[in-house]
C-alpha cells in the first residue's frame, strides 16, 4: 500500500508545467478564442516536442499522464488534447498509421460518442471517431460556454466508447483540478491586493472561508482523481465507478472554485481586462464533456447501491 | 388576508397579457450592441404608446399611477411573455424615484416625459475604481463655478453608457468633506464636453459597461438633484421603500422557474427533479414574501435592511434555478444558450447592488443587532 | 390581494405568548422531561382558558391561529396539543360529547394515522384516534429523540387523516417557525456576551453570516407557512401542496437554525446548564412529525411535475 | 503507487477480523455511567490480552510496533465489527504520542503498560471556563514547592475524568507569562488532595465531561512531561504527525457510510440515494486522502496546517453521513436510537478540537497564504 507518485512520474508534470509556461501563457488561450490555428499551435507542438501527445504509443499509462494532465488544465491549454492523446490510441487499431502522425502532433482527432456527444474541435480534426473511423461527415456547429473550444454535432449512429471514454473523462477531471488550482491561486492574490473599506478584502473573515471552501473540496477531490487513474491503469473492476467518482469529484470542486473566484473578483472578473473569464470559461465546458455529473451520477448509483458492493484496490476483498 | 386579486387587477392582467401577445418581438440583438439598443428603444416607444412603459408614475408622466400590487402583476406578465430586457431601466428603476421624490417641478416636467419614452436613456455612475462595494469613499468632485459647477474624476461600472443620452451619479461637492458627507447629486448628458467615455469589453464579447472620465465638465446648477451635500441620502432614500421591491420583482423568477419545470418534467432524474421543485417553491415564496412586504409598505412599514434579506435570497435563487437548468441540460450545458447568459447574468447577482457578503454583514448587524 | 393578518389575529397571538410565558416557562419544559403530569399541565389550562383548545369549536380557522401556533413554539410548550386542538375536531362528529371536554382541557387526544404512525404521549391519553375513535389499544413505547414527547406505536391498521394531517403539518410548520426565531434570538444574545481571542465571538464576521443565513431561511419560510394556513382555511385546491411546502421550509429552517445554535454556543449547549438542548430536541422531534421532510417532498413533486401545475390562489387562475 | 495491501498486512487484517468477530460483545452501556465504565475498561484489557489495544506502540509497552498502515487496517477492521468506543482514548490518542516522543524512560516505563491495560484510565483537562477554542489564554497555574508543584485553578470539558485515574493538562508555570509561553505540561492523579471533580450533566442524560477545581494540589516534579514552560510546544508538537491521522481514522466513516448504503437501498427515493452515495463516496475520499498522507508522513513530510483541511472535511462528513441517514428513515427518525446518537456526537465534531471557523482561517492564512 502506497498511495504515492514515483519520481518519474512527478518528473513529467514538472517538465509539461514548465514547457506550458512558455508555450501557452494566457496570451494564447486568449487568441485561441479568435484564431483557429491557434488551438493546435504552439502549445500543440510543445506537447508534442516533449512526446506527450505519443506518451500512450510508448506504453506511459494513465497514471504515469494524471499529474501532467492536471498542469495542462493549469494552463488551460486549448484543442482537443485528450480526444487526440488519450481517446484515439485507445479506439484506433494499434497498427494504426494515424498513431505515429498523432504522437509527432501532425494529426488532430475528434470524436464524438455515447459518453460525448459534441465533436469538440472538429473545425481542425484531421480525423473524425464516431466512434468508428469517419468520412464525409456532415457537421453543424453550436455556439460554445468557452470560445476556445469550438462544438459540432454530426449526424452519425453513436455507440459508447467504453474504457476510452473512462480514460477521457479522468484526464478531464485532472484538468478540473489544475484548474481549480490557477483559480484559488489568482483568486488569493487579488484578495491580498485589492482593498475595500480601508483594508485588502483578503483579510476579511468571510473571503477566507470561502476560499477554505474551495481549498477542502480541491483537496479531497485530488486522491480521487488519482485512484481512478491507478483503477483505470490496471483494469481494475471498479474502474468505471472510479472514473465518475474522479469526474463528479472533480467537477463539483471545480465548480465551486469559479464561482468564488468569481465573487473574490467582482464585477472585473468579467472583463477583458484580467483572463479569469477564460478559466471559468474552460470550467463550465469541460464539467460538461465526457459525462456530465448527472449522467456519471447514475452510473455512481448504479454501481453502489444496484450492483453488490465491489471493494476497489484499497478495500480488502 | 385576501389572497385574490380584485377583478381591476384582473382585468388590467388581462389586458397586459393581451397586449404583450400581440406586440413581442422575437429575441432582440443585445441591448449592449449599437442595433440592439436601437431597437430595444423602439420597443420602449411601443410599450410607451400603450402608457404600460411606467405604469407607477403619474399620469402626467406617461404612467398610470398603478398600485405596486399593479405594478407586480405587470411584472409577472412582462416576465412570462420573454418581453425584451429594459433598455431604459437605469432610469425608469434607480433615477426615477429619486426625481419623483426630490425633483423640483422643471426637473420632472424636463426629464421623466422623456424617459417614459425612452428619448432619453439614462446610464448610472455610482462605482469608482476605487470605491466598487464601498460608495461611500466617492473622491470624483465637483467644484462651483458660477451658478453652475465643474466636474472631473473618474467612474466605472457605468451600465449602458456606451450607447446612453444621460447620467447620473454622486460627486463630492465639499472637499473638506468624508464617507457619506458633502456628496451631491448630479445629472448630466453624457456628450458634455470633458466627457470621454471607454467601454469595458469583457471576454463574452459585448461592452455592458463603460468607464466615465470628467475633466473638468461644466453642469448647470438646476441639475443637482436634491438638497447640496445631501446626495448619500438622496441616492438612499428610496431604496428601502418601493424601489427596493420594484427593482426585484418576483415575476422574473417564477418566469424562470416555471421554465426550468418544463425541463424538469423532461427528465427521468428524480435528483434534479426535486432540486428543480425546491426552486421553483422558492421562487413563490420570493413571491409571497414580496406580497407581504407589499402588505407592510401599505401599513406605512418601511423594509429597511431587511431589503438585504431580499437581496441575497433572490440572487442565490436565480443562480440556483440557472445552476439546476445547467444540471438538466447535461452535456448541452456546454452550448451558448438562453440558459447559459442567464447563467451568467445570476453569477454577477451576489456582487452587484452590495455584495452578498455586504448584505449579510447588515443583516446580522441591523437586523439581527449583533455588534459592529 | 393583501397577504397581511387582522388586528384580532396578531392579538390572539399576543395573547397566547403573554399567557405562555408565565404559565410555560423553560423550567417546565424541562419538568416535563420527567413528570409525565407536566406535559398536559399548566400551559395546557392556560391555552384551555384563553379558549384555545376550543378554537376551532368556535369558528377559528388555522388562519386565526397560524401565529398564535408561532408562539407556542417559541414557548417550547410541551403536550399532544396539535392532536387535541388541531387534528381531534376535523375527525370527530360536530356533536361528539368530546369536543366540548376538548375545549375545557378536560380531554387529551393521541392520534395515528398514516401521515403519522407514532402516538404522541399516549399515556397521558383520555382519547385515541387511529383515525377513528378506538379502545383498548396495546401500546409500546419508543424513546424519543425529545424527552418531553413520549412516543407510542400500536398494532392497528393505519388509515389517512387527509386535511386534518394537513391541518397538522402546518400547525407543526408554525411551531417550527417560532422554535426557530427563539434559537436566533438566544444565539444572537450568547454571542454578544461569549468572549474568545479577547473579543465578543458575535464579532467575528463568520458567526454573523451564519446567523444571517438562519434569519434568511426563517424569513422566507415564513409566508410558505402562512400561505398554507390561507390555502387550507379556503379549501383551495392546492391545500394539500401548500401544507408539504410549509412543513419542508419551516423543517429546512428550524434544522439548519438548530445546527447553528449549537455551533454558536459549543459543548456548552449540550448541557443541563442551558435550556437549548429542550429547544433543539424540540426541533429534530417536529420534523419528524406529521410527514416527514422525505414524505412532504414526494407530495410536491407529485403535485408540481405530474399534476398539471394548478395556480395558487396568488397566481391567477 | 500501489494500492495492493501487503500479504503480511492481509494477513493482520485477518486476524483482527476474526479475532473481533470472535470477542466482540454486544453493545455495552455507555462508558459515561459506572457501571459502562467498568465493562469498557474488561474490553480493554481483553483487547490488551491479544496484544490490540495500542499496535503501534513499541512492545515493551504492550503493543507491535505496528506501521501507520497497520493501524489504518486495525481500525477499519474495528469499526466496521461494531466493537465498543475505547474509555482509554485520550491515554492511548492523546497523551501517549506525547509521552513516547518527550516522556522520560522512567515515565514511559511508568505510565504506557498501566495504560495500555486500562489499568489507569486518563482524562484530558485541555479547557478552561474563559479558555474554550482560545487555548493560549489558559490562567490555572503552577507553582514551585520544593522539587514539586502546586496547581491551582479550574479545567472543564474533561471527557471521562468522572471516572477517570489520571489527568494531563497544561498549567501556567510561569505567572509573568502570556499566550503560548509559560505553560508546562502536567500529568496528575485525579484522587490527589485538593482536586474536585463535578460532573457537567448533559440534557441527553450522561454526563461524558466534567469540571475539575485544583486547589494548591500538589504534583512531584518528576509529573512535568518535557521541558518546563514548553508545555504548549509538548502538547502540540503530535499534532500535526501521525496523531492528525490516528485520531479520527477513516474506519470510523467507513463503517457509518456502509451502513448507510444499506439504509438507501432500501428507500425508494432516489434523491437521499444519491445523497447517500455522494456520503459514502466522501468517506472514501476522505480514506483515500488518508493513504496518501501516510505516504507524504513515510517521505518525512509533515501534515503541519493541512490537518486543518482533514478536520473540517471529516466532522462535516460525520455530520452529513448522519443527517441522510434520518432524513432516510422518515418518521422513525424522532426515535432515539444508534443513528441518533450518532447525530448528536456528530454534531459535536465541528466544535471540539479546534472549532471549523478556527480551522478555516487555519486554512486561509497557513495554507492558502492569506493576510492574518
Amino acid at each position: 500500500m502506497r498511495f504515492a507518485f514515483t519520481e518519474d512520474q512527478r518528473l513529467l508534470a514538472g517538465t509539461v508545467a514548465e514547457s506550458l509556461a512558455k508555450a501557452c501563457p494566457p496570451a494564447l488561450v486568449r487568441a485561441a478564442r479568435t484564431d483557429p490555428a491557434v488551438r493546435t499551435g504552439e502549445a500543440w507542438s510543445a506537447l508534442a516536442e516533449l512526446g506527450f501527445l505519443g506518451a500512450q504509443m510508448e506504453d506511459f499509462t494513465l497514471l504515469d499522464t494524471v499529474l501532467a494532465w492536471q498542469e495542462i488544465g493549469r494552463a488551460c491549454v486549448p484543442g482537443p488534447l485528450v480526444e487526440t492523446a488519450v481517446v484515439a490510441p485507445l479506439l484506433l487499431p494499434f497498427d494504426s498509421p494515424w498513431l505515429p502522425k498523432i504522437a509527432e502532433g501532425r494529426a488532430v482527432v475528434s470524436v464524438k460518442c455515447a459518453e460525448n456527444p459534441y465533436l469538440l474541435d472538429a473545425d481542425l480534426a484531421d480525423l473524425l471517431l464516431l466512434p468508428e473511423l469517419a468520412e464525409d461527415v456532415a457537421l453543424t456547429e453550436h455556439k460554445s460556454v468557452d470560445a476556445t473550444r469550438r462544438l459540432f454535432s454530426a449526424e452519425w449512429a453513436t455507440a459508447p466508447a467504453g474504457a476510452a471514454a473512462d480514460h477521457a473523462a479522468v484526464a478531464v477531471a485532472a484538468q478540473l483540478l489544475g484548474l481549480s488550482r490557477w483559480l484559488i491561486g489568482t483568486s488569493v492574490a487579488y484578495a491580498g491586493q485589492r482593498k475595500q473599506f480601508g483594508k485588502v478584502i483578503g483579510s476579511f473573515q468571510a473571503l477566507k472561508h470561502q476560499l477554505a471552501n474551495v481549498a477542502i473540496k480541491v483537496e479531497f477531490a485530488t486522491p480521487v482523481v488519482h485512484r481512478a487513474a491507478y483503477s483505470l491503469t490496471h483494469g481494475l473492476p471498479t474502474a468505471s465507478r472510479d472514473a465518475s467518482a474522479a469526474k463528479v469529484a472533480a467537477g463539483g470542486a471545480a465548480g465551486l472554485a469559479a464561482r468564488t473566484a468569481l465573487q473574490v473578483h467582482g464585477g472585473i472578473g468579467y472583463t477583458d481586462e484580467l483572463d479569469l473569464f477564460l478559466w471559468l470559461s474552460r470550467v463550465w465546458a469541460l464539467r460538461a464533456a465526457w459525462g456530465d455529473e448527472r449522467w456519471h451520477r447514475a452510473r455512481l448509483r448504479a454501481a453502489l447501491l444496484d450492483g453488490e458492493l465491489l471493494d476497489g484496490a484499497v478495500r480488502l476483498p | 388576508m385576501d389572497l385574490n386579486f380584485t377583478p381591476s387587477q384582473q382585468a388590467f392582467r388581462a389586458e397586459v397579457r393581451e397586449w404583450l401577445a400581440a406586440n413581442v418581438p422575437g429575441p432582440l440583438p443585445s441591448m449592449d450592441t449599437a442595433e440592439g439598443f436601437e431597437l430595444h428603444r423602439e420597443w420602449e416607444r411601443k410599450l410607451a404608446g400603450a402608457r404600460l412603459s411606467v405604469i407607477s408614475w403619474p399620469e402626467e408622466f406617461g404612467g398610470r399611477s398603478a398600485s405596486i400590487t399593479d405594478w407586480l402583476i405587470f411584472e409577472e406578465e412582462y416576465w412570462a411573455a420573454g418581453a425584451p430586457g429594459r433598455v431604459s431601466q437605469n432610469g425608469i428603476f434607480l433615477l426615477a424615484p429619486t426625481i419623483l421624490h426630490y425633483g423640483t417641478d422643471e426637473q420632472k416636467a424636463r426629464f421623466l416625459p422623456k424617459m417614459a419614452r425612452a428619448e432619453e436613456i439614462w446610464a448610472q455612475a455610482w462605482s469608482e475604481p476605487e470605491a466598487g462595494s464601498d460608495l461611500a469613499s466617492l473622491r470624483a468632485t465637483a467644484t462651483p463655478d458660477g451658478d453652475g459647477w465643474r466636474l472631473s474624476g473618474q467612474k466605472t461600472w457605468s451600465s449602458r453608457a456606451v450607447y446612453a443620452h444621460w447620467g447620473f451619479g454622486l460627486f463630492r461637492s465639499d472637499p473638506a468633506s468624508e464617507r457619506h458627507r458633502g456628496l451631491s447629486y448630479f445629472l448630466f448628458p453624457l456628450d458634455s464636453e470633458g466627457i470621454t467615455v471607454r467601454p469595458i469589453a469583457q471576454l463574452d464579447g459585448e461592452a455592458g459597461f463603460a468607464e466615465i472620465f470628467f475633466d473638468n465638465v461644466y453642469v448647470p446648477g438646476d441639475q443637482v438633484l436634491g438638497e447640496l451635500g445631501q446626495g448619500w441620502h438622496v441616492a438612499m432614500a428610496t431604496t428601502s421603500s418601493e424601489r427596493g421591491l420594484t427593482l426585484r420583482s418576483p415575476g422574473r423568477f417564477m418566469a424562470v422557474a416555471d421554465r426550468l419545470l418544463e425541463l424538469a418534467r423532461q427528465s427521468g432524474d428524480q435528483t434534479l427533479q426535486d432540486a428543480a421543485v425546491q426552486a421553483w417553491l422558492d421562487s413563490d415564496a420570493y413571491r409571497l414574501h414580496t406580497f407581504a412586504a407589499v402588505a407592510r409598505l401599505e401599513e406605512g412599514v418601511e423594509l429597511g435592511p431587511a431589503s438585504s434579506l431580499m437581496k441575497v435570497f433572490w440572487s442565490e435563487l436565480d443562480l440556483a434555478l440557472h445552476e439546476i437548468a445547467l444540471e438538466l441540460r447535461g452535456a448541452d450545458a456546454a452550448l451558448a444558450d438562453r440558459w447559459l447568459d442567464g447563467f451568467l447574468f445570476a453569477l454577477a447577482g451576489p456582487i452587484y447592488a452590495g455584495t452578498n457578503e455586504i448584505q449579510r454583514n447588515i443583516i446580522a448587524e441591523r437586523v439581527l443587532g449583533m455588534p459592529r
